[in-house]
Formats: C-alpha cells, structure tokens, sequence
C-alpha cells in the first residue's frame, strides 16, 4: 500500500517484483501503465509533455484514492506511482498496480484507481508540439467512466 | 488567506499564488472567485470560465457552494487531467 | 500478437520491454499475471500446482481466443503466455498483456483474455498438498465472468 | 478415430489414449460417450459423470450434439481450469 509522486522514470518490472517478491497469497496482480503518445490531442505531433501538479495536495489526494479503493475492494497490496515534469513520447506517466486473492478485485480496482487518478487527482497536462503549447482538456468519457463506481 | 493558481489560472492571473485578506462578505469559493474577479482584468480574464474552474480548500476538492471561512489555503485550477 | 505455451517461469518486465520498445503509439498498457497462491481450495498448504493441457489445441485455443479479442478491441498488441507443467507457489502461472490506445480498451481485452481463458483454454490444474493430490474443480464464478461478453 | 483423454477422465479410462472404430450407429459426441460407457467398468466410471464430461472433436470444443462422423481426433476432458 503505497503511493509515489517522482519526476524520474519508473520501471515496470521493477516495481511489481518489489510488490510481489516472497509473497505467494495474491493469485492475482494487475497493472496499468499510462504511456506518453506521440500524438497531440490535436493530431499534431508531440514533442513532450510537461505534468504540473499540485505539491502537498497530491500526495494526500492519491493516498485518499488508494484508501478509498483499499476499501471497497480486498486487496493484498497496491501502488499508485504517478510521475510530474517533462515526459517524453515512449516514457511511462502513471502505473498502478493491485494485488489480490482472485482476479476480478484487482482488475476492478485498477481501473478505479486509473478513473479515480484522472478526474480527481491534481494534475495538468500541457502538450508541446512544434507549432508551441496548449492545456490539454478534460474528457467527458473519464468523468462518465468516474460516476460509475457511485451508482 | 494563500491563493494558489495551477495550469491556465496561473498563466492568466501571471502568478502561481497570492496572499488575500478578502471581506467579510465573501463566504464561499463562489463567492471568492466573484471577489477575484473584480482585483485586475488579468483576474476577470483567468475567472471568466466561471463554473469550469475547480477549487480545493485546504487541499481538498470544493464546490461553488463550500466555505472558506477559516480556510488557510485555497487553490484554483482547470479540470484535472493527470493519468 | 502472440501467443506462447512453455515450462519455464517467465518475466513480466522482460515481456512488457518487449511489447512496448520503441512504441510511442499505445498510451494504456495493462497486464494480468495469474500467480500460484500457497493454499489449496480446500484451505490445505499447496505443495506444487501441475498443468496438464492438450497439445495442438491448446495453442490453437489460445490464438482463437486472442483473434476474438483483437476483432473486439482496437489494441496495438497482445499477449497470451500460459505455463504447463509444475508450478511452485509465488511463481507466475499466466500471463495477459494488451496495449491500446486508450485505457479502456486495454481493461476490458485483458478482463477479457483472462475469462476466456479460464472457461476455453484446454488446462487443468492438479494441487499438490501434504494429504496427496487433487483435480481442481471449475468454479461457476469462472462461467458466469465468461458469459458477460456473450450479451 | 483417435481418442484423447485428459485429467481425471484419463486417470479413471487408465490410459491417455484410444484408437476406436465406433459403429455406425455413433454419430455424435453423446453417443460416441454412451458407446464408450459400454467398454468396460474403467470407461462406465471415467463416464459416469455425463454432462460435465467436456469433448472437443478435432481440437474445436464440441457440443454433445456435435458431429463425430470423420473426426480424425475426439478428446474428453473435465470443465477446464486455467489461466
């Protein structure tokens, strides 16, 4: 039960075999990784993006999720480990990770962590192409995939 | 009171925070924005979006109609978009 | 796309590194790994898990059911690795990978992948416990998890 | 035809497989099994569970009311456990 805000890269493998090592009760383990695209939300290409967040907020805000989803679900184990600063195109921005006795508890939690992260978490993304820079605006389909774990 | 102003918000208003002591009429983030809004046009033209502007009072979200009385931090962005 | 049946245990950040070097085009990532847990289903202490399948239709059930995937979900690549032979508790039994542009497709093929799996694939696993051995019955949950993408 | 069995069926048939030439009269999955049944005490008991026997004809998961007319490989097995 962790949660990490850093600017350097992360390691994929790494990271779950820290979550996973000697452990032999969660039958299941999930990962979402959130890559930065080469594309724009404009379809133009992207240079890099830079995440601004909010220092202090954050961490409380990510521990409030892993919380949230820590009771809701039965979890082993898990890992919120969100990045801020410059990205480049092919580097991971976000993992999450869940660990837990069956496989339908971690894949859920994941994916309400990953909606959780995007409509609640503080951070902005901001797109540098060629042409410059613009904010790149909030989706309707994340706050939608968010309201469904309040029914 | 700390201001802080995050993404579009900050780069409009021209500063990442401010220290505000506003009257005693303002009670509320609506009410505070509406305050803002009226310090410079840089403030009108960072509050204009209105209702697509989100806020945290002592670093927990807040809607339109949460206080601020007693708050010692609060923050002004543009929809999260993290992840 | 790939599928892959082996003895041998596997890396999941050596066979993530593999899917997504280079790529800049999938922004979600989601891997399911299937660990054997040190209880048996009855609650005894698992000494060892045997996969038994069927060869030649176990790879030929493996790649129907990533086809199947791939013609519901628009991924940029997939993943089915599945062990056979004798697994010891913390070791990984499967693997499901998928990378797509957006996170939910990602999400669904591996919840996907991993119920078809279950209910399709031609395994069988065999616990071995203090007290001797015994087939591993189907679960129902299992069933009724595979069913949902039939509506 | 190749017959195939696999986990508890082939523990209980006693071997893992068969080469049958079924009558004309066996032109399904159900009744290639009735016919099996008839063999001897090891293929009744590998049998008698019935419908939760799963067959699969040419390495395609099959029906009980499936075809077994020139199947090359018919194989039985327990609901399956992986993943």
């Amino acid at each position: 039960m962790a949660v990490r805000l850093q600017e350097e890269p992360f390691d994929l493998g790494d990271e779950v075999a820290r979550l996973t090592l000697g452990r032999t009760d969660a039958g299941a383990v999930v990962t979402f990784s959130g890559i930065c695209r080469d594309r724009a939300d404009s379809g133009e290409r992207l240079v890099a993006l830079t995440l601004e967040h909010y220092p202090g907020m954050t961490e409380e805000e990510l521990r409030r999720i892993e919380a949230e989803a820590r009771g809701r679900w039965a979890l082993a184990d898990s890992l919120v480990l969100h990045r801020h600063g410059r990205i480049l195109p092919g580097e991971p921005i976000v993992l999450v990770v869940t660990l837990a006795a069956h496989r339908k508890a971690a894949f859920e939690a994941a994916e309400f962590l990953m909606d959780y992260l995007k409509t609640s978490a503080p951070f902005w993304k901001r797109e540098e192409t060629a042409g410059g820079g613009s904010w790149v605006a909030a989706k309707g389909s994340d706050d939608a995939a968010a309201e469904r774990w309040k029914a | 009171m700390k201001l802080l102003y995050f993404a579009w918000v900050r780069e409009r208003v021209g500063r990442a925070e401010d220290e505000v002591s506003p009257p005693a009429g303002v009670g509320t983030v609506a009410e505070l924005i509406e305050w803002l809004r009226g310090r410079g046009p840089e403030y009108a033209h960072a509050f204009e979006a209105g209702p697509a502007i989100r806020a945290a009072v002592d670093r927990r979200h807040a809607r339109p109609d949460a206080s601020v009385a007693g708050a010692r931090e609060v923050a002004f962005f543009p929809p999260m978009t993290g992840g």
